[in-house]
């Protein structure tokens, strides 16, 4: 249960960049005012960015204040409660049908989290205030930016399912705007649009999840879900028929977490999303919004773990996504490509983990991917903006000596990334490996399609690497001039150079006898879960021999592709060229993600809007309306024969008036 | 006795008066005039909603009671028919609302409303005060009255200040919804005789008592002439039509007010009134609500008018409306209360919108724009701002209504919860696709590069729409809080029929001299 | 003389079938006007006939002698405003067919 | 016939309740001895004005007063306050369409006395007609109200069609009589006496019903009622004979003729045994429809509202099929179609009125076509000729509604709701046309051979005539109690 509201500070970790967000869209608004005078005015708008960055500061901050305030509590105490805004109330006040009270709620998890969306955050809006100088939209981005930082901090940090769902929705939304930024390019438009509604199917199936957890807890506050999964909600208490119901809440919920975290089948919309301003793909499609799943699920932990078939189903999901979204990345020829690929190669191995239990292995990797894949994304977007704005990797090459910095940390990056060894992935990625190897069964199978998926991961970096900054100079001189970013934009990339160096110590496997300072951390938010599938399949830990051929494989696996990668690479795309043309068919179909999306856009997008169209011309119009329209028309025929009754002739009249005479006088008698 | 509520009906209709005798050409005159009456309405409305407080009587507050006149009935004495005019919490928020938006309505028709001013204005109040009459009454003769007389405005409105096919559009609206009227009136005949008072809280309280035979018929009448109203499916499609002809301002308080008639009459009546029948026929009205979502999300998605998608949307928006009332559930009554406010905050603001890129544009047809939020970023801010409220967004109003709908319906049915969340996806699919069309890509037709952005008026009247939006969304108990012990007494009655029905009684019969004795009060 | 009762009624009745009869067939105006005309009496001789039935040798019913006396005065009153418009009919159309005035119709 | 008789005959009472009678008759001579004199217009105007005002007068003070005359002249005629509310309806009725009738002849002004004459006799007629208890004097009534109108349909007798309409009404009117004569025959034998009250007793009334030749004689009297209250089969002279004959005079027998025919209706009443409930129902809305449809094609909204005419008769008559059939409510019928045929009065007669004073731009005046656009050149009047049109949709807020309201009550009484509801779905198709005369004066700009601009003025009498019938009719939607609680 959770210990009163005393923290009210915590409403101001999401409020600051609430109040950012309005204030830059404030300037905004006077810049618009301002060129309607002069096309070319740029009024305020230079403000935005501090502002912005004010209030991510200020978030941080207290962020920082928080995780200290929790790590001088009890390891079992570390909670901290907000007082509620009581948001929605059915009936009597004292005693309602059902109520949904926000409350933000500080505990291992949420500040793990938090501090990670505020510090990368801060970072990306620094960098965001070099990469977006001279944009019309300078500070509606920053607006934008800034509100979703409050929306998926609401995110992490409500203690109710609604309240998550807020920032679930909100993060959507955002993410909408942001992927349209560029909306009169037109597809950013599209691309935006396709996330949304992808997310919205997401949405829907959260919505359910929320409904039967409702009718299952009557209650959607998730600490106390989780408290009641380890009391009268226990596995050994319950009947068939509840454990259903918890699993079809679970697979609800997770598919919800497919939409925002780019699983299958619903990954599709995140590919497409890098339409927006690389900033945005940084930060909401690579380091926060789309690890909201993973967050999700580990934050009901006991939920999930009560379902051994939604748990393997999540495994399979997410193995399957990464074995997707790494074969598809090998052979994109955008650099931004690429990395959306390789983030949802990466969120599938998240899901692998948390279906092994290893929630505190996924969340590890979710924060080392936040800092690599983050850094990658600024890499990108700062070669992207050097090259003015290309981003076929094919038309590069040979920038390492035009843009040293950034081709330093993107070394980092991609060294992480690739899970070379002592990096902050190879730490992550092991450990999510390792629990699936332990979890036996079919998980054999998923462990071998990661390591599979690994060997992928690193040839396609380090082929990022190679046709980047490597072999000939492939642009056209005359009007491109690659040069370095600003130091605005350099020394966040260098700043998550070193955490994606250095993050594994978060977490060292245990053969180096080191604590796991992250798996500590999270076990008071872990316990339940873990409890309950030691209780269902207890088994053995890794003896530290598996565990060192598993690392070793690892590391080697990693090594070899990485060098292949490169080396195929260093000369320059004409390996990808081969491929094509000696075989056009699989080129094609990992080009093209295995075709899904457009197995989507046949099979389900096109039957629909032409049952749309039927409803419309023949439902709607011809049968509905054709009736109603009928009933008057009808009545205009009968009129039009009735009238022939009037002939005008006298005799004719008398006629129907004797005739009525004796019809009824016969009548009357008869009756 | 009071009069804040007669004051409140008949203002609009003194206003609509006094213009009519005002000289022919005084245009300004005579919208400054309707716009001052509105307002003070609005002023009037916004005081009743903040002196009606959270405690109190739940058989109508602010009571106005005249003997009016009597009709026969099946007792000795007939039955006296009261012009009685009381507020409680079913009709709070609506009666709010319609005070509210009128000041906005009238404001906007300096936009479009360019000939024959003096009608025009003179229509819009006699509205008005047909569509409180309508939320305020409480006789049934009464309410039947207004009911209808509501109807004719609208039949002006449309029919001399519409589009092209304005005279069919007007014709079928007024027809379809008469044709259902109509039954209810026999049905009102019937109660009247039968039960010797018009009262409509007496009736309440005698008329849950009825055997379930004789509620279950009135109940198919009056549901039907809701049900045409509101407009549930399939009698819906009077509605696209009559929006799509209709001035903007008529289609606002089409969409705004006029509709909400309807599923007020749901709650009042069918509900309230004929507990027993709705719980027989609430899988019924559950499926053509949830279905009604469905179809109407289609619809919109099929349609190149973005005025029609709109009023298509809007079967859809209602279809929440009615799945969350018929759940039957404190959830889904409520979150269909709240559902009918918003549904007219949020459709009001968007045929508001469509209506000023018509004025600026004459064309509503989606593939003549393209790139205007370009032309046009305030609008583009406030299209957005509403198209997110109207697909649900958490934060804004629409999601509140539509998650209490959703949850009370998952409760009662499962089934029809899920066909009408997938119009949370439809929803989104529709709004989202006309927003990218219309505000979206290059702005690459010379006819809209000469858009200019809206107007000082325009933002202000819709700033305080979009102000309630997000009040709505963000602290809906201040409105909840109000109309809660009134939708409570609803709740009472269905659970006592709810275990009438469990125990397997037709809902017991009273004896004829019991009921006597309770209308004899 | 003692024509019992029933005799006269079905006279009249079949003087007044004659006369619907009359009425629905003839075109000519003054012909129809005086099926009317046959109508009428043969009502009137149901009305004595009754009143006869009603009879007793102490007691007249005046009620059927009195109708028909009625009958006769409006009817004259009848035949004088239908002559006028057949005269009417005749001025503007130099015709007293019935068919020549059917113009409305419909 | 001794003097003792005589003295039970015309006692005081019989005075009392003849009185209004006395007043129109003595009124008629008066106006007709006038036309001899030359008096000036204004002076013959202000005879018959004095003459209704008299008989109005009278009828008020008999409905306002302490007690009624009741049964008097050996039981064949009643004075009652039912009777007396007719006769307030009937002088309302003539003195509407004699207003209207002001400057519509202006042709034939040199008739007018005359004009006048005819119209005052069938307002004796008629009140003659309502108060009969006796089919002798139910038929001098009729007779009464039924000559002078087929001399006032053909009034303009150099037009063809006010020839037609005359012709038709008088040879079908005489036709009907016919009928009613021989059916009165038929219930004489039958019954033994030509007095209604016979039948007031049931044991009686079912004796007498047993005979077939006495229902024979029911169907065809009530067949030759059907006729002046134009219900099926027996309604087909009314279109033709309301499109010919002035407008005015169309007034008088929409309004006038149908009310009394139905005042004498309802007191005939006990005669139809309960049996014929149903066959008078479904008469009723085969006769709704057929003139709801009939006026739906129509062009010409004279013809229009004759259909229309024939629909609301339709309406009462499902009333009264519901009283046949047992209305728990003693006297609801006859309320009900009071207080329907007092607003259908003041509704038709004022439709049939503007119509008259738009008759006068031109014949095509009254035809859709040249309503087209009547809103903006004629406000005023297009605006009376709108809540006419609303108050014969039944919209609330008229009498028309209310009529509508207690009639179908009746029905509804009497547990005939399905008929009750295909009733009312009907009225949706009245609503159709009615919705095009507003539509045609409001929402359409006048064709290209659209009547210009009158420029004549709208004469006074005239003028008032519509305001009285617009603001009685808001007054019966309104604030009907005085009429409820004297009906």
């Amino acid at each position: 249960m959770l210990p009163p509201p005393s923290h009210a500070w915590l409403w101001w970790i999401p409020l600051l960049p609430l109040i950012g967000s309005a204030l830059c869209g404030a300037l905004h608004l006077a810049t618009l005012s301002a060129r309607k005078r002069d096309p070319q005015a740029k009024g305020l708008a230079g403000l935005a960015p501090l502002i912005a960055c004010a209030a991510m500061a200020g978030a941080l901050a207290l962020a920082v204040k928080g995780f200290l305030d929790l790590r001088a509590l009890d390891a079992a105490a570390r909670v901290l409660n907000s007082p509620a805004w009581e948001w929605i109330t059915v009936g009597d006040p004292r005693q309602p049908w059902f109520d949904v009270d926000l409350r933000l709620v500080l505990d291992p998890l949420s500040s793990t989290l938090g501090l990670v969306i505020t510090g990368v955050g801060l970072l990306i809006h620094i960098y965001a205030s070099g990469y977006m100088k001279g944009d019309a939209g300078y500070a509606k981005f920053f607006a934008y930016l800034n509100l979703f930082v409050f929306a998926m901090l609401m995110l992490v940090l409500s203690s109710s399912l609604l309240g998550v769902f807020v920032g679930w929705e909100g993060v959507g939304l955002c993410s909408y705007l942001l992927i349209g930024f560029w909306y009169e390019k037109g597809w950013p438009a599209e691309a935006a649009q396709k996330a949304f509604i992808t997310n919205r199917v997401g949405d829907a199936c959260f919505l359910i999840g929320s409904f039967l957890l409702l009718r299952l807890f009557g209650t959607l506050d998730m600490h106390e879900i989780v408290a009641r999964m380890g009391s009268d909600f226990r596995l050994d208490a319950i009947d068939e028929n509840v454990k259903l119901n918890i699993a079809l809440a679970a697979l609800f919920l997770f598919g919800g977490c497919c939409g925002k975290s780019a699983q299958m089948p619903l990954f599709t919309w995140l590919p497409d999303a890098m339409a927006g301003p690389t900033p945005v793909s940084a930060l909401i499609h690579a380091a926060t919004m789309v690890t909201s799943g993973i967050y999700l699920v580990v934050r009901l932990n006991p939920l999930f773990a009560s379902s051994p078939a939604v748990m393997t189903l999540i495994s399979g999901v997410g193995v399957a996504t990464a074995l997707i979204g790494g074969s598809t990345a090998l052979v994109q020829r955008d650099i931004k490509k690429v990395l959306a690929y390789s983030t949802v190669s990466q969120l599938g191995y998240m899901f692998l983990g948390l279906g092994t239990g290893a929630f505190g292995a996924a969340v590890f990797h979710l924060v080392t991917h936040a800092f690599f894949k983050a850094l990658l994304f600024l890499g990108a977007g700062s070669v992207i903006h050097g090259m003015h704005e290309e981003q076929d990797m094919h038309k590069m090459g040979g920038l390492r000596k035009h843009m040293p910095q950034t081709f330093a940390t993107f070394l980092a990056g991609a060294a992480a990334l690739s899970g070379l060894p002592l990096m902050s992935g190879f730490f992550s990625k092991d450990e999510i490996l390792a629990h699936t190897f332990n979890s036996g069964g079919v998980y054999y199978a998923f462990w071998i399609v990661g390591v599979l998926t690994a060997a992928m991961t690193a040839y396609y970096t380090w082929r990022m690497v190679a046709l980047t900054f490597f072999g000939p100079e492939r642009f056209d001189h005359h009007h491109v001039h690659p040069h370095e970013s600003p130091a605005v934009m350099t020394v966040p990339l260098m700043v998550l150079a070193v955490l994606s160096v250095l993050g594994g110590v978060l977490g060292l496997p245990p053969v180096f006898h080191a604590a796991h300072a992250l798996n500590d951390w999270l076990a008071p938010v872990v316990a339940p879960g873990v409890a309950i599938l030691n209780q269902l399949h207890p088994h053995e830990h890794l003896s530290h021999a598996t565990e060192w051929v598993l690392l070793g494989l690892g590391a080697a696996v990693a090594l070899a592709f990485a060098h292949t990668g490169f080396r195929t690479y260093a000369a320059g795309p004409e390996p990808d060229l081969a491929i094509g043309r000696g075989a056009p068919g699989v080129a094609a179909f990992l080009g093209d993600a295995w075709s899904i999306d457009s197995a989507y856009s046949r099979v389900v997008i096109l039957p629909l809007r032409v049952f749309a169209f039927v409803v419309r011309f023949i439902v709607d119009q011809v049968v509905i309306d054709g009736l109603v329209n009928g009933a008057g028309s009808l009545a205009k025929n009968l009129a039009l024969r009735a009238r022939g009754m009037a002939s005008g002739q006298l005799d004719a009249y008398a006629l129907w008036m004797g005739g009525g005479a004796a019809v009824i006088s016969l009548w009357w008698m008869w009756s | 006795m009071q009069y804040e509520l007669v004051l409140l009906t008949f203002l609009p209709l003194l206003g609509a008066l006094a213009i009519a005798f005002t000289p022919k050409g005084a245009e300004r005159l005579q919208r400054l005039a309707a716009l001052a009456t509105t307002l003070v309405v609005a002023a009037l409305g916004v005081r009743l909603f903040l002196a009606y407080g959270d405690s109190g009587s739940d058989q109508g507050r602010f009571l106005f009671e005249l003997p009016w006149f009597s009709l026969p009935s099946s007792y000795g004495a007939d039955t006296a028919v009261n012009f009685k005019l009381g507020l409680d919490g079913v009709s709070l928020l609506m009666v709010t609302l319609t005070a509210v938006l009128m000041p906005i309505v009238i404001l906007s028709t300096w936009g479009h409303v360019h000939k024959r001013v003096k009608e025009f204005m003179v229509w819009m109040l006699v509205m008005q005060t047909g569509m409180l009459g309508t939320f305020l009454a409480l006789d049934l003769v009464l309410f039947y009255f207004f009911w209808e007389i509501s109807l004719i405005p609208l039949y002006f409105l449309i029919g001399i200040w519409g589009g092209e096919r304005r005279l069919y559009a007007t014709v079928k609206f007024f027809l379809y919804t008469l044709a259902g009227s109509l039954v209810m009136m026999v049905a009102i005949i019937w109660i009247l005789w039968t039960r010797g008072t018009s009262d409509v809280f007496e009736l309440i309280n005698i008329l849950c008592r009825a055997p379930l035979t004789e509620q279950l018929w009135l109940f198919a009448a009056f549901a039907l002439a809701f049900g045409i109203k509101v407009p549930l499916l399939p009698f819906h499609t009077w509605l696209p039509d009559a929006h799509t002809e209709a001035p903007t301002s008529g289609s606002v308080v089409l969409a705004g007010v006029l509709l909400k008639m309807g599923t007020y009459g749901l709650v009042r009546f069918c509900i309230h009134m004929l507990p027993g029948a709705a719980v027989e026929a609430a899988p019924v009205m559950m499926a053509l609500g949830a279905i009604g979502i469905l179809y109407g999300a289609l619809l919109a998605w099929a349609q190149d008018d973005l005025k029609r998608l709109i009023a298509c949307s809007s079967v859809s928006h209602l279809g929440y409306v009615v799945l969350g009332l018929f759940a039957l559930t404190p959830a889904g009554i409520n979150g269909g209360m709240l559902q009918m406010v918003n549904h007219g905050i949020s459709t009001g603001l968007l045929f508001l919108l469509v209506g000023m890129i018509y004025e600026r544009r004459h064309s509503r047809a989606l593939d003549a724009f393209g790139g205007v939020a370009v032309a046009m970023p305030l609008f583009a801010l406030f299209w957005v701002i509403t198209t997110l409220s109207s697909v649900g967004l958490p934060g804004l109003n629409g999601f509140v209504g539509e998650y209490l709908v959703l949850v009370g319906a998952f409760q009662a049915s499962p089934l029809w919860a899920i066909v009408g969340l997938s119009g949370v996806i439809f929803g989104a699919v529709y709004m989202l696709m006309a927003t990218r069309r219309m505000l979206f890509g290059a702005l690459d037709k010379p006819e809209n590069r000469e858009l200019t952005d809206l107007n000082a008026r325009e933002i202000g009247l819709m700033l305080p729409l979009v102000a309630l939006v997000v009040w709505l969304g963000v602290s809906p108990n201040t409105f909840m809080a109000k109309t809660q012990p009134s939708i409570e007494m609803v709740n009472l009655r269905i659970a006592e029929a709810r275990r009438a029905a469990l125990a397997g009684l037709d809902a017991a019969p009273a004896a004829p001299a019991s009921q006597r004795e309770e209308s004899a009060r | 003389m003692n024509v019992p009762s029933e005799h006269l009624f079905f006279l009249s009745a079949g003087l007044f079938s004659l006369g619907v009869l009359g009425f629905l067939v003839r075109r000519n105006v003054i012909v129809t006007l005086m099926c009317v005309e046959l109508m009428l009496n043969a009502a009137n001789l149901a009305f004595l006939a009754a009143s006869r039935m009603h009879s007793t040798p102490e007691a007249l019913d005046v009620q059927g002698p009195v109708f028909s006396i009625f009958v006769i005065t409006v009817a004259a009153a009848e035949a004088a405003v239908g002559l006028a418009l057949v005269i009417a009919l005749y001025r503007l159309k130099q015709s007293v067919e019935s068919d020549s005035a059917s113009e409305m119709k419909g | 016939m001794n003097a003792s008789v005589l003295k039970t005959l015309f006692s005081d009472a019989a005075y009392a309740a003849l009185a209004p009678l006395f007043a129109l008759g003595i009124g008629a001579l008066a106006v007709l001895v006038a036309g001899l004199f030359p008096l000036g217009k204004v002076a013959r105007a202000v005879l018959v004005l004095l003459t209704l005002l008299a008989a109005a007068a009278l009828n008020v003070g008999m409905l306002l007063g302490d007690s009624v005359p009741g049964l008097v002249l050996d039981g064949t005629f009643v004075a009652d306050r039912t009777t007396a509310m007719w006769g307030v309806i009937f002088t309302i009725g003539v003195g509407l369409a004699w207003l209207f009738s002001r400057h519509y002849y202006d042709e034939d002004a040199s008739h007018q006395n005359e004009h006048d004459v005819l119209m005052l006799a069938s307002a004796l007629g008629m009140s003659l007609m309502a108060g009969a208890r006796d089919l002798i004097v139910f038929f001098i009534g009729l007779e009464l109200l039924s000559i002078p109108l087929y001399a006032l349909a053909a009034f303009r007798r150099n037009r063809a069609k006010s020839v037609e309409a005359g012709l038709k009404y008088f040879l079908l009117g005489a036709f009907a009589a016919g009928f009613f004569l021989y059916g009165s025959a038929l219930i004489y034998a039958v019954s033994g006496t030509l007095k209604l009250d016979v039948f007031a007793d049931p044991a009686s009334r079912a004796k007498i019903l047993e005979s077939p030749m006495a229902l024979v004689g029911v169907a065809m009297l009530t067949g030759s009622l059907f006729f002046k209250i134009s219900v099926f089969p027996f309604h087909l002279w009314v279109p033709d004979v309301y499109e010919g004959s002035p407008t005015p005079v169309t007034g008088l027998m929409a309004t006038g003729t149908k009310a009394a025919a139905f005042a004498f209706l309802l007191n005939a009443l006990l005669a139809l045994p309960s049996s014929t409930s149903t066959s008078l129902a479904i008469i009723a809305l085969i006769t709704m429809a057929l003139g709801n449809l009939g006026a739906l094609v129509q062009q010409d909204v004279k013809r229009m509202l004759a259909y229309s005419g024939i629909a609301h008769a339709g309406v009462v008559l499902l009333g009264i099929a519901g009283a046949v059939a047992g209305d728990p409510k003693q006297g609801g019928a006859v309320q009900a179609a009071l207080f329907y045929m007092a607003a259908y009065v003041a509704t038709a007669g004022g439709a049939f009125g503007v119509l008259a004073l738009l008759e006068r731009d031109g014949e095509r005046m009254t035809t859709l076509e040249g309503l087209k656009g009547l809103g903006q050149r004629r406000p005023y009047l297009a605006a009376a000729l709108t809540v006419f049109m609303l108050s014969l949709a039944g919209i609330p807020a008229t009498g028309g509604f209310l009529g509508k309201w207690m009639v179908f009550s009746v029905a509804v009484r009497a547990e005939m709701i399905p008929a009750a509801v295909v009733g009312v779905l009907l009225s949706v198709v009245a609503l159709g046309y009615y919705l095009r005369v507003i539509i045609a004066m409001w929402m359409q700009e006048p064709g290209e051979d659209s009547p210009l601009a009158s420029t004549r003025a709208i004469a006074l009498p005239a003028t008032l005539a519509s305001a009285a019938c617009v603001a009685l009719v808001l007054v019966m939607g309104l604030a009907p109690r005085w009429f409820l609680d004297h009906m």
